[in-house]
């Protein structure tokens, strides 16, 4: 399934005065695979997605979606191009429904949403993609229940069924199975294996058992540098990655 | 409301209200909007055939104006407490709004009034705006007279001059034009004008150079306008003290009056450059003003040292019922409760005789009047004396008449 | 015009440059920790100038009067804080609009009840009251110095207090960071009484010592309240030096624009702090929003 | 879910119907009072478009009512009445376009900074006004007469009455709140209410934010500007007051105490308001102190608005 990469990095760099969050990171994903990006905390994973999804501007470097420069582009631009992203913080809209929060997302895939009169609810497109995004995310039997209601995974749940609205190539998750329970997360794990196949996923996470048995390939980012890029096992004997691990942060890889 | 124990307030007593609202009262206003649902739809009073004259008083009781209001509704109370609180043999009730000197509420006040309170006689206003609006619903309503104690923009009196439209105070016109004469008798050349860029500010400014021009004066140095209410001078003095002119001549009220006379003392020296007005620059602001005011000469068509008798009894009467000193407001207040009296007396009190109501008014010479004689003019405008005023020892000194019976020109009424 | 017009019109800049950085330090601290939106900090600038109207009547002084009303106004504020708006800190900024907006109107009619509507002047101490001539025709109040002085003296305490005391380095946290200041184990409910307090005072002993100089009148606390906001905005919220700088760039653009460009001199501050947001969107000082 | 809305329907109607009798009923004070209660409704409902469903709290909202208000003065001629057909389009035009100007740049900013460059917008609006003679200045300007409905030079219907004129007001008032209900439901109104709740995260699912709060502000402005035209009307006079801070303050608290992003609630606090006041000053000149503690009391207690007693009783009573 190797083929050109969807996104590409050339020494992408982001710094925040005297310190450089990201440090001229060249990377490339690769569609159908699960890469993650894993390293000690302040290692700057989560501003690399931001810099992949436009939250933040690159100092120096380019990132290409398809071979086209989206640095600096808009958050909204770049969404539109079809990279979704989700936050470490759940951000669902609490006061609507999971299929409302779910037609949010695949409203946006309107030409444009500059629709005044015609009740939202009104447009069949909008809700087919709607329902199969909450039957994606494993949520239809929750279809009329407020999301302030749902306990925390579904809420995860629902986050990525609303990025899936909007019918993404990419997916940019940042920590999904932070605060889950083993069955939630295995469920989340699910899922997201399910989504490889048609998606280029880059996966930010913390929990290396769910890391190593899920990933087709690992980067390690320590400072800043991402240290090394592999399979799970390569990665898990690199004695580079050993000793940036043991040295910079208080756990230690997986066995 | 019957009648008004004077030197108190007003109270809203006597109207028929159905026992539950008493009762609402009585527990308190921490009642909700429901509360007030029902209790503004009151059944209206009903009109008999022995109903008391209702007198609107329409004035601003909060505010900038809030004092002058309070002045001249005194004034025209304790008129009407001296005939015995009774117009042409009738009880009076009064209806009292504050305008709020917000002209945006005030065709809704003036309609509340003639439309729903259904008054027989509209007394106000202070602010030109809201006298103005007032007019406009007046001159639609001709069974209703509208007597204006103070406000003096010009075109009430003059392109929109109407036959139910009276005034009791002044014009814009005739409080500053005889100070023109005045000023060039004094040798002043180069004259320096300031004042709120408002309407009543320009007519002033325009009537003094007119008066000033005729006299032999030539054209302004300079014409200073500060935006409306704005009371922050000091800037404007350094450029004045800069410009060196002979003379200022100046029109501000109430809390600006108080800050410019104030303020000029402190900034410029008046030996050097002395300055003018009309007599608002000095009235009922000289206590606050204090020493600084000392010297500045105005005109105006009273003084609280004007030596006659009527004056010597309005000013002890107002001392004693409101422990306040009586002021030019205070006056027009008085003289409009004069005014009323009369053309009510001359009907017997039937205020249905419209056209016999305005003849009485447009008749009325006044001679008992504070601030001297005068007389009601074809466009209903007072045709009065203006004397020259000079402070001294925190007092108004009449120094004499700048322009005696003095008539607006009342351009383009056709009364 | 000659150069002593520019340079009294700079003291004259300056002097209001430094009421108003009174009035907006206290505006601007409020906001910035408490993250407050008091509409209602001019009601305490109105009852600074009455209270020292009030009390310099019955105590014969200015200076006798200035501890009792700052006592007052500062109990005032305490008791504001105590029982209203400790309940909505939590609460969206729009309902301290609403409560705030609120007490405007409770305290200006209090004032009403109290002072009635006319317009009163307090004199200057006797000490103080006389003038500097400086040209044939113009001199300077030596009261108006003074003002420049006295303030100059509190902004100076102000900021000495801020960086040196621990209740300083608390409402420094508290800016940056609201969170951070129940980290650093602050007692935020006290803490936020004290800011609230003192920018109270503050407003309060603006308005006393601008009293006379000011005609005291309805109205006076949202006259100065507006234009302290525009210095708030202008300076950044949350900061002191923001406040300094946005209250003596207004000054001195209030003076000299009325004196050259009268016609200017109502849309000119608003147009200025427009423009500056466009180009800043958190004012010179401020922090970047999220 | 349906019965609840055919219910809310029918609750619409009955108001509706009732607002319609007034006139037929009621003293012309009342009908005035009236009037005055739907011409803020409809301002508070303009604001609510903005600080409700779009999360825009705007202190300068009366910018736009008094931009349409001083266009009507300005299109209405000099001794004639002026044509409801042709100058309330433009009055509203008007004042939509000086919102779709200033929204430009006030909905860059956020959160405190928005409220206080929609305060400047305001003032600077107000001092336009207020330091233009051409305009009126402080003093403002009378309108020669209500506006006529005119087709060909004849007159057909005239506003004059006080009635005739609370009907026009009603209609205007029962359209915008159709309008504005759909706008709500529409693709648009869900966008602006995300952007409400979780501006970045609409970002990130694709929306160019600015432009739907823009688009949102520029309505806003036009149901304001609306709200203004009559408003002018109504007083046959116009003034910078309209303009002012404490117009677009008043607003606000009517929104707030009415009970944010309902539309309907901002009727209620107009109404609320206006009664309040009218209530209190017959009860004594000290209106303001009792209005400010109503105020005060109300949101401490009543958090969610006049909407929310409903709520709030309910849940008085489960307990």
């Amino acid at each position: 399934m190797t083929g050109e990469p969807v996104i590409r990095t050339d020494g992408l760099t982001r710094r925040f005065g005297a310190l450089t969050a990201v440090d001229a990171v060249s990377l490339e994903f690769t569609a159908g695979r699960i890469h993650a990006v894993i390293g000690p905390n302040g290692a700057g994973k989560t501003t690399f997605l931001n810099l992949l999804s436009g939250n933040l501007r690159p100092t120096t470097g380019s990132v290409r979606l398809r071979g086209r420069e989206i640095a600096g582009a808009p958050v909204h631009a770049i969404a539109r191009l079809g990279v979704g992203r989700s936050y470490q913080r759940t951000n669902v809209f609490p006061e609507f429904t999971c299929f409302e929060n779910c037609r949010l997302g695949a409203q946006a895939r309107l030409s444009s949403s500059m629709r005044f009169f015609k009740p939202a609810d009104a447009y069949a497109g909008v809700n087919a993609d709607a329902e199969r995004a909450l039957s994606l995310c494993r949520l239809s039997h929750r279809r009329d229940d407020a999301a302030d209601v749902l306990s925390h995974g579904e809420r995860r749940q629902l986050e990525l069924g609303m990025m899936l609205a909007t019918s993404p190539s990419v997916l940019l998750l940042d920590e999904p199975l932070a605060g889950m329970g083993a069955a939630e997360a295995g469920l989340m794990l699910d899922l997201i294996k399910g989504l490889a196949s048609d998606h280029t996923i880059v996966l930010v996470e913390h929990d290396m058992d769910a890391v190593f048995s899920t990933a087709d390939v690992i980067t390690v980012m320590v400072g800043g540098r991402a240290l090394e890029t592999g399979t799970p096992a390569a990665i898990q004997v690199s004695p580079a990655v050993r000793e940036a691990y043991l040295g910079a942060a208080k756990g230690a890889p997986a066995p | 409301m019957k009648q008004s124990d004077f030197g108190g307030r007003i109270r809203f007593g006597d109207r028929p209200r159905p026992a539950s609202r008493r009762d609402v009262l009585k527990r308190g206003a921490a009642a909700a909007a429901v509360v007030a649902v029902s209790a503004v739809v009151l059944p209206r009073f009903a009109i008999g055939a022995k109903t008391p004259v209702k007198v609107g008083i329409l004035l601003p009781f909060t505010g900038v104006y809030a004092k002058l209001g309070e002045n001249i509704t005194d004034g025209f109370l304790m008129r009407l407490a001296e005939a015995g609180n009774k117009l042409g043999g009738r009880e009076i009730e009064f209806v009292k709004v504050d305008d709020e000197a917000n002209p945006a509420k005030a065709v809704d006040n003036t309609t509340k009034l003639v439309k729903g309170k259904r008054v027989d006689f509209v007394i106000g206003t202070v602010h030109s705006g809201v006298a103005a609006a007032m007019v406009k619903v007046i001159e639609k309503s001709p069974k209703t007279i509208m007597i204006c104690p103070n406000a003096g923009n010009n075109d009430m009196t003059r392109d929109s001059c109407a036959p139910n439209v009276f005034r009791t105070s002044f014009s814009n016109w005739q409080t500053c034009y005889p100070m023109g004469p005045e000023v060039a008798k004094r040798g002043h050349k180069k004259i320096l004008s300031v004042t709120w860029k408002y309407a009543a500010g320009q007519q002033m400014m325009d009537a003094f150079f007119e008066g000033f021009r005729k006299a032999g004066g030539g054209e302004p140095l300079e014409q200073i306008w500060i935006p409306f209410e704005d009371v922050e001078f000091q800037s404007i003095l350094t450029k004045i003290a800069a410009l060196k002119p002979d003379a200022v001549f100046s029109f501000f009220s109430g809390s600006g009056a108080v800050k410019f006379v104030k303020d000029y003392a402190a900034a410029i020296d008046r030996k050097q450059i002395p300055l003018y007005g009309p007599g608002f620059l000095t009235e009922g602001t000289l206590e606050a003003q204090g020493a600084a005011a000392e010297g500045i000469v105005t005109t105006l068509h009273w003084a609280d040292t004007l030596d006659l008798p009527a004056n010597r009894k309005f000013l002890a009467d107002f001392k004693a019922k409101t422990g306040r000193t009586g002021d030019v407001f205070g006056v027009q207040g008085y003289d409009t409760g004069t005014l009323l009296l009369r053309a009510m007396a001359a009907v017997g009190g039937d205020t249905a005789a419209t056209q016999q109501l305005i003849a009485a008014m447009e008749d009325t010479v006044m001679t008992d009047s504070p601030r001297g004689t005068w007389r009601m003019s074809k466009s209903h405008n007072p045709i009065q004396d203006f004397y020259l005023r000079r402070v001294e020892q925190g007092r108004n000194t009449v120094l004499g008449v700048a322009h005696a019976q003095l008539d607006d020109p009342a351009t383009g009424c056709k009364l | 015009m000659d150069i002593s017009f520019y340079v009294i019109q700079a003291l004259n800049g300056i002097q209001y440059g430094f009421l108003l950085f009174l009035v907006a330090s206290g505006l601007t601290l409020v906001f910035g920790v408490m993250g407050i939106i008091n509409l209602a900090h001019g009601s305490f600038f109105m009852m600074g100038a009455y209270l020292a109207l009030w009390l310099a009547r019955h105590t014969g002084s200015l200076f006798s009067a200035l501890p009792i009303a700052l006592l007052f106004a500062t109990a005032v504020a305490f008791l504001a804080e105590r029982l209203a708006f400790r309940h909505l800190y939590r609460r969206r900024h729009l309902d301290h609009v609403l409560l705030t907006y609120g007490f405007i109107l409770i305290f200006n009619e209090l004032q009403r009840i109290l002072w009635g509507n006319d317009v009163h002047s307090v004199p200057a101490p006797d000490l103080l009251a006389g003038s500097i001539p400086l040209t044939a025709t113009q001199s300077y109040p030596v009261y108006r110095i003074f003002i420049s002085i006295v303030c100059l003296g509190v902004a100076f305490g102000l900021a000495v207090a801020i960086r040196s005391t621990r209740f300083g380095m608390a409402i420094r946290a508290g800016v940056v960071n609201r969170e951070m200041v129940e980290a650093l184990g602050i007692d935020t409910n006290k803490l936020f009484a004290a800011v609230f307090c003192l920018g109270a005072g503050l407003a309060a002993f603006a308005g006393m010592i601008a009293a006379p100089v000011e005609a005291v009148y309805p109205g006076i606390g949202e006259t100065f309240l507006i234009v302290s906001f525009v210095v708030v905005v202008i300076g950044g919220i949350g900061s002191l030096r923001g406040a300094f700088v946005g209250a003596m760039a207004i000054g001195l653009a209030d003076a000299f624009g009325k004196a050259l460009m009268p016609q200017f001199a109502g849309i000119g501050i608003y147009a200025v702090m427009a423009a500056l947001l466009l180009w800043r969107p958190q004012g010179l000082f401020g922090e970047k929003q999220a | 879910m349906k019965p609840r809305l055919d219910g809310r329907r029918a609750a619409l109607a009955a108001a509706l119907l009732a607002l319609a009798l007034v006139p037929a009923v009621a003293d012309e004070f009342y009908v005035v009072l009236f009037t005055k209660i739907l011409v803020l409704g409809i301002f508070a409902m303009s604001l609510d478009l903005l600080v409700g469903y779009t999360g825009l709290p705007s202190l300068g909202h009366a910018a736009y009512f008094g931009a349409a208000a001083y266009a009507a003065m300005v299109l209405a001629p000099e001794s004639a009445p002026a044509n409801l057909l042709l100058t309330l389009p433009a009055s509203v035009l008007v004042a939509a376009l000086l919102a779709l100007a200033t929204g430009a740049l006030a909905v860059r900013t956020a959160g405190m900074y928005f409220i206080m460059v929609t305060l400047a917008f305001g003032q600077m609006a107000y001092f336009a006004v207020h330091d233009s003679p051409y305009l009126g200045g402080s003093d403002g300007k009378l309108l020669f007469a209500r506006p006529v409905v005119a087709f060909g030079g004849a007159a057909i219907l005239d506003f004059a009455e006080p009635q005739v004129y609370y009907l026009l007001v009603l209609a205007c008032l029962a359209g915008s709140y159709g309008i504005l209900r759909a706008v709500v439901q529409s693709p648009f109104g869900r966008v602006i209410q995300g952007i409400r709740v979780n501006e970045a995260r609409m970002q990130a699912l694709g929306y160019a934010t600015y432009r739907y709060k823009l688009a949102s502000f520029a309505i806003g402005g036009a149901f304001a500007g609306l709200a203004g035209y009559l408003a002018a009307y109504q007083a046959e006079y116009v003034n910078p007051k309209l303009l002012g801070w404490q117009e677009s303050g008043l607003a606000l608290v009517m929104v707030i105490l009415g009970g944010v992003g309902t539309l309907h609630g901002a009727v209620l606090g107009s109404a609320a308001i206006v009664l309040l006041q009218e209530f209190f000053s017959e009860l004594t000149s000290h209106w303001m102190l009792l209005l400010g503690l109503f105020i005060v009391g109300s949101v401490i207690w009543l958090p969610h608005g006049i909407v929310g007693i409903r709520a709030w009783a309910r849940r008085a009573r489960t307990r």
